[in-house]
This record gives C-alpha cells, structure tokens and sequence, in this order.
C-alpha cells in the first residue's frame, strides 16, 4: 500500500506546516458583508427567470415542439381519412397522445446543455436545496412547452372536428396535466442526462409513466362529449398533479447527483 | 391421470398447440435464463483473470523500468 | 437487526453464503417443480368449461404475481441501498430484473396462449394483460438504464430511483387500466377470473407455485453471485478465487 | 508536529479512508487528508490518475465508493447547506451560458451561491473583460468563459476553493494574478486545492503541500 503511506504522510506535512497561519485564522469566517440571506423564493426566481431569458434568446426550443405537436395531429386525419364522425370520436386521444410526444421530444433541454456546459455542477454544489433549483427549471419547462401546447390545442381541436361540448375538458385537462408530464419526464432526463445516447432510452423510461395521465385525460373529454360531469376524472388527474409535484423533485434531484457523479 | 393414452395426452383435448406453446415458451424463456446466469459466472471470472493479467504486466513493465533507472544511477554516480 | 445483517452486509461472506445454498435451493426447486408440472399436466382434472387449456393456467398464473412480487422485491432491495448504502441490496436488484423481465414475458406469453382458444383472439385489451404489458416496460426501461452505464454502482443507483418511481406508479397504473377497461368493455366477462378450484387443482397449483419461486431464487442467486464478483473484481478475495479458478 | 496546531485549529476539510474505483479500476485507496485554514494543496498525478475524481469527490459531487468527506469534523452530507455556503469549485466546465451575456452569466453564478451581485462589473474588469460585460458569451472565447467563471473568486468569501486546472486557457499575466489571489486568499484563512500541469511561479514550493496520486499499485 505505497500510496496509502504517502498520504498519511502528506497529511503529517500539512498539519506542520500548518503552525504560522492559524493566527489569522478568523479573518474569512466573520467576513460575510457580501454574502445574502438564502430565500427558497429568491433561489426559485433567479432560475426561473435565467431559464426563461435563455429560451427567449433560444426561441427554436419554444417554436419546435410545437410545429412537430401541430404536424402529428395534421398526419392523423391524412393517414385514416377525413370523415368528421371518426375523427371527432379519436380526437381526444390524438391530441393527447400528440401532446405525449411533444413534451417527451422537449424533455431533453432540461437538463442537457446544463450538464455539458457545467452550470449543472454549480447548480448542485449551490447551497440551496436542489428540489427548489428543479422545481423552477421544471416550472420554466413547462411554461415554455407546456403553456404553447394548450394555447395551439382548441385550434386542432376545430381540425379533427372535436364535439363542442368537450372544449372546457380539453383546456383543463392539458392545463392540469402537461405539468405532470413536465415532472415525471424530468425524473426521466435526469436519470439519462449523462448517457451518450439517452434519448432512446429516455421515452422507453417515461412513456409507460404517462398511461395513467393519458387514461384520464382522454376518458374526461370523452365523458364530456356525452355531455356527463367529468369532475372524478379531473379530480384524478389534479391528485397525479399534486402527487408529482411533491415526489418528482426529491426524485429528480437524486438522479442528478447519480448523472452528474 | 387424466389422459388414456400418449396421443391424448399431446392433444390436450383439442388444445394441445396451446398448452405446449404456453408450456414450451416458458421452458425456452426459463432454460435460457438459467444458462446465461450460470454462464455468468465463468465469463466474470475470465474477466477479472484477463484484467489480473494486464495489470500484472503493467507493474512488471514499471519495476523493470525502476530497475533500469537504478543500474542509470549507479552508473553516473 | 443491524447485528444480526451485518455480517452478511460483506459481500465475501454472502458470496460464499450463496455458493453454498444454491445447490439445496436447487434440488428444492427440481423437486417441487417435478412434482407440481407432472401433476398439473398428467393428473390434475380438466376444467368442465375451459377443458384441458385450463393447464396453462398452472404456469400463467404463478408467472403473472412473480412478476409482480419480483418488481416490489426489486424496489425494496433499490431503496435500501439507495437509502441505506448497501452495496450488496443494489446487487441483489440488479440481480432480479432480467428475471422478473423474463417471468413478466412468460405471463404474457402464456395469457395469449390461454386467450386465444377462450376469446378467439390472441391478444385482448383485458386489464391484466394491459398492465403485465406495461410492467413488461418498466422492467425493459431498469434493464436498459443499468445497460447504459458504464460504473455499475452508479448504474445502480439510478437503476435503484427509476424502480421506486416505477413502484410508486404501478398501483397507479393498474387502478387506471382497470378503470379504463370497465369504462370500455364493460360487458365482457373475463374468463380468467377466478375459477371455483377444486382440491385436486389446488394441490397441484401449490407445488407449481412453490417450485416457481424457489426457481427464481435459483436464479437470482446465481446473478446475485455474478454481480458480487463484477463488483468486487479489484478486492484480494476475488483475486485469489479467480486465480483458483483459472487455474484448475 | 506541533501539537498546538492542531488543538488550535480544526481542518475546514478532511477526507477519511477514501476508495474510488473507476470504470473498474482503483484510482485510490485508504485515502486520508486533512486540509487547515491556510493551505495551498496542490494535488498531484499523470493522467488519469484521479486528480478530478478526488477535487469532486472532496467538493461533494462524486461519491466515492468508501469514506468520508468531513467539513469541520462534520460529515458533509449532514451539513450541505454550510459546506456548499462555505466553498467554491471550479471545475473542468466553466459553466458560462452562451445565450446570456458575460455580466448575466457573472450575476447568476454569484447569487446562485448567495453571495450579492452589485459590484460585478468590477470583477469583470479584474479578469480583462472590461468592454464585453454587455456580449452574449456565445461570441466570446474558451479562455474568455473561463475567466467569467473565475471572476467569482474575486468576491468569493467561501473559505474553500477547489480549483481544477484553473490556469487552462488563461494568460501568463492572469496566471500571476491568480496566484496573488491564492496567496491572499490562503492567508485570510481560507484554503486553495487545485490542480495544475505547469508548477505554481510566485508561490513557493514551501508554502505548496501536494498530494500525490500515482496509482504505482493497480
């Protein structure tokens, strides 16, 4: 054990050449003017905000997944044909399904670039909780994925000729489920964020975790069709919400270290 | 036992395809299974030996240079 | 309960533990395996409706809840490593997940079989096969990820968080194919419900099921093994077996 | 040994027994350290032999597969918090965002480690950067990223710094002046442990403790 003996050693060699500076020794612990109180909502903000400036710099993260959201659901009525009543009735899955992909093919900018340029590390070795840091970067996935995606979705609706009165289910169930799609496809990315060739790998990981959201959501528009309250659907769908919203943080932020190690 | 004869017992009572397809598959799928984990085992310790090996003659290679460097001393001094 | 673990905690030790339980557990598994197929195949009596395809059930059966039972075990061992740090729990998951894959196709395999000839169709949008088929992709998507890293220990890790999301989702998952198959095909009375057994098929079941899972212990423990030594290739202890080994 | 010292002071950073294993192969074993206020360490190795591994490992980024990373006697993993307020690594990446401009990409950095922002332009101009505060960093240079990155170490109060190669892609005159910040910095009562391929020129070999990572025994 060569090296083992070596250290020990060095450590001898730095606890003796340690004498002369312990004198001034108090000089950095009580010089903190520069430093400011940690805030989780300051910490939320400032990433937020940084992820958000990025995108708008980076405006192609925003424009293609919703170009190639709006180019799936145009396919389907091309590929079954054009009649209203078979395609009002597989509408709601369309969509959703559309919906899947688009977010799973945004997915990979959440963490990617951050993880090959470095500012990941730093995020990490920040003195916040990570859950915050990935909490804001998941929140600013979303707003610029998600938010488009429902804004863009009425109007494929009135292009697969969906029933009138499922509009309302259409909006709220994308309103309460894109974000659960943001959170258990985070979980996802960071488990692969450090693979070569992850994005293969990430849709086999995350899909299977969309099926309950996609049961729901498309039984509640169904339902509404119908003209039936959809209240249980929703609820369903807003309790995924709230059960990824406390679980996927905690979850994402141990994958993290296990990418980034 | 419930069949008379070997022909019936293959038939299955008209569902012989199903039952030895079901039966079959399982066997395949648990047989392949066992295999490769007990095969496992050798290719591992090959593994580690190959490694062993390589590592060995990387140290041989650095005492032998440590060895030429002394002889380099001795004759300088 | 620590004092009583820790010794098995060494990975030397459960190694060797292993070794020396594998070829009881074995011959357990062959007997009871033996005893249970012989019996459901020659002697138990056929189904008064589904005649003999009702043998398939001995197999599908215990597949389908070993494929279950494995994923929970699996995400029992990934938390206790996760949270614990134990090496050893991270190689025993590592272990399980190409045998609950494999068991998890079995069940699928055998429910289309068993399908076919009561439904007229191989495959059938049944709640239980719908989620056998999604767990079939959660256990591909741990496999996959433990393939894709090169460090087996991270590999584990994240193979280990991706088994408790998984396990968190799968009551999830099942409750919604569930929901959704009533809500689809309300009237469809399926027939691999529970069948009123009699005695003569229950014994038969029990040796089966029994045998089964002894034979996943079988397996698991010769992964386990394989996974201790890749894990362990730099310590003296596996140095020293490798070399007995090669030698002879 | 001065017995003194030790009382006197306790390590800001220690690793006790550390094993890293990668890709299989040992990169260190049973490795034990104690790092005081006022070292300089400069660790150590041909490539390959761990030098990153062990900066990550110390800062928290890596686990190692056996052993203890201890902050004031305090296993790290129980004080995050006071150990990431409390240090300052620098490594490999430089971490710069090429859509955000050179003063954004300082600001964010600084206050993601709760330190406060108004005076970066300033610590720009100590790194040479004077006149790009305002460029997106995407058109700036390798060295240019690293040395915004850098730039935190002028308002840094964290008394730990693990620096992995930061002299890469950096002028002789901003060499010397990272020296100078070292120097200060260590007599302040922090601590510096950084890795480098050319040999430290205004900071005597003296005031330098190495460790040495040379995997001799594979």
């Amino acid at each position: 054990m060569t090296l083992k003996a070596q250290s020990t050693q060095e450590t001898e060699n730095l606890t003796a050449m340690n004498g002369n500076s312990v004198i001034d020794n108090t000089v950095l612990e009580n010089a903190a003017p520069s430093s400011q109180p940690l805030s989780y909502r300051r910490a939320f903000m400032l990433v937020l905000k940084r992820d958000l400036t990025i995108a708008m710099r980076h405006k192609d993260d925003i424009v293609n997944p919703l170009l190639f959201f709006v180019i799936v659901v145009t396919l389907f009525p091309l590929g079954i044909g054009p009649e209203a009543q078979t395609l009002s009735r597989i509408a709601p899955g369309i969509i959703w399904v559309a919906a899947l992909l688009a977010t799973l093919l945004s997915l990979d900018r959440l963490f990617k670039s951050d993880h090959l340029d470095g500012s990941l590390e730093q995020m990490l070795l920040s003195p916040h909780p990570i859950f915050v840091l990935v909490l804001a970067k998941i929140f600013a996935h979303w707003l610029i994925t998600g938010l488009p995606l429902i804004l863009i979705a009425p109007l494929l609706a009135v292009l697969l000729h969906l029933d009138e009165n499922s509009y309302t289910a259409l909006l709220l169930t994308l309103l309460l489920g894109t974000p659960v799609l943001s959170l258990l496809g985070a979980v996802g990315v960071a488990l692969t964020v450090g693979i070569k060739k992850g994005g293969v790998l990430l849709s086999l990981l995350v899909l299977p975790l969309y099926i309950p959201v996609l049961i729901f959501a498309t039984s509640a528009i169904d339902t509404a069709a119908l003209g039936l309250p959809y209240s249980g659907q929703l609820a369903i769908i807003a309790a995924l919400f709230f059960g990824s919203l406390t679980l996927a943080p905690f979850a994402v932020g141990a994958a993290l270290k296990v990418s980034t190690n | 036992m419930q069949f008379n004869s070997f022909s019936d017992f293959i038939n299955m009572g008209g569902y012989g395809f199903y039952v030895w397809l079901s039966f079959g598959a399982a066997a395949l799928i648990l047989t392949l299974l066992l295999i490769s984990s007990k095969a496992g085992h050798q290719q591992i310790i090959t593994q580690i030996s190959k490694r062993k090996q390589r590592e060995d003659k990387l140290r041989q290679a650095k005492e032998l240079r440590k060895k030429q460097n002394e002889v380099l001393n001795e004759v300088t001094e | 309960m620590w004092k009583w673990l820790h010794p098995y905690a060494n990975p030397e030790v459960s190694y060797h533990f292993t070794n020396k339980l594998l070829p009881w557990l074995s011959a357990l598994a062959a007997i009871f395996l033996s005893i249970g197929l012989v019996w459901a195949l020659l002697f138990a009596p056929a189904d008064y409706q589904q005649g003999h395809s009702f043998r398939i059930f001995y197999i599908h059966v215990p597949a389908a809840s070993l494929s279950m039972g494995i994923y929970v075990s699996m995400a029992i061992a990934a938390f206790s490593s996760l949270v614990w740090q134990l090496k050893l729990a991270d190689a025993s998951a590592a272990a399980m997940a190409p045998v609950g894959a494999a068991f998890t196709a079995i069940a699928l395999i055998t429910g289309a079989a068993w399908g076919k000839p009561m439904w007229g169709t191989w495959w059938i949008w049944d709640a239980r096969l719908t989620s056998e088929l999604i767990l079939l992709f959660l256990y591909l998507g741990v496999i996959a990820l433990h393939n894709a890293f090169e460090d087996k220990n991270l590999a584990g890790k994240a193979a280990g968080i991706l088994t408790l999301v998984g396990v968190i989702n799968i009551p999830i998952i099942k409750y919604s194919v569930e929901w959704w198959n009533t809500l689809h095909q309300g009237s469809t009375v399926s027939k691999l419900g529970k069948p009123s057994m009699s005695l003569d098929m229950l014994w038969p079941f029990i040796f089966c099921f029994i045998g089964f899972s002894l034979l996943v212990g079988v397996i698991i423990c010769l992964r386990f093994r394989n996974e201790i030594l890749a894990r362990n290739s730099i310590r003296p202890w596996v140095r020293e077996l490798v070399q007995q080994n090669t030698v002879k | 040994m001065n017995p003194l010292s030790k009382k006197t002071s306790t390590p800001l950073i220690s690793a006790v027994n550390l094993t890293c294993i990668r890709e299989e192969r040992l990169l260190f074993d049973e490795l034990s350290v104690e790092i005081y206020p006022g070292d300089i360490v400069q660790v150590e190795g041909p490539n390959g032999s761990g030098k990153t591994s062990l900066l990550r490992i110390l800062s928290g980024l890596s686990q190692p597969y056996d052993g203890q990373i201890l902050y004031k006697n305090e296993i790290i993993s129980l004080c995050r918090e006071e150990f990431h307020q409390n240090l300052l690594y620098f490594g490999h990446l430089s971490g710069v965002k090429g859509e955000m401009t050179a003063e954004e990409n300082l600001d964010f950095n600084l206050a993601l480690h709760g330190n406060k922002t108004q005076e970066s332009l300033a610590y720009l101009a100590k790194v040479n950067l004077s006149g790009f505060e305002d460029s997106l960093a995407s058109h700036l240079s390798a060295g240019q990223h690293r040395r915004i990155a850098l730039a935190r170490l002028y308002q840094s109060n964290a008394p730990i710094w693990i620096l992995d190669e930061p002299f890469t892609a950096i002028d002789k005159q901003g060499v010397a002046g990272l020296e100078q910040l070292f120097s200060a910095h260590a007599q302040r009562g922090g601590c510096v442990i950084l890795t480098t391929h050319q040999d430290l020129i205004s900071i005597k070999p003296a005031q330098v403790k190495k460790i040495t990572l040379d995997y001799s025994y594979l």
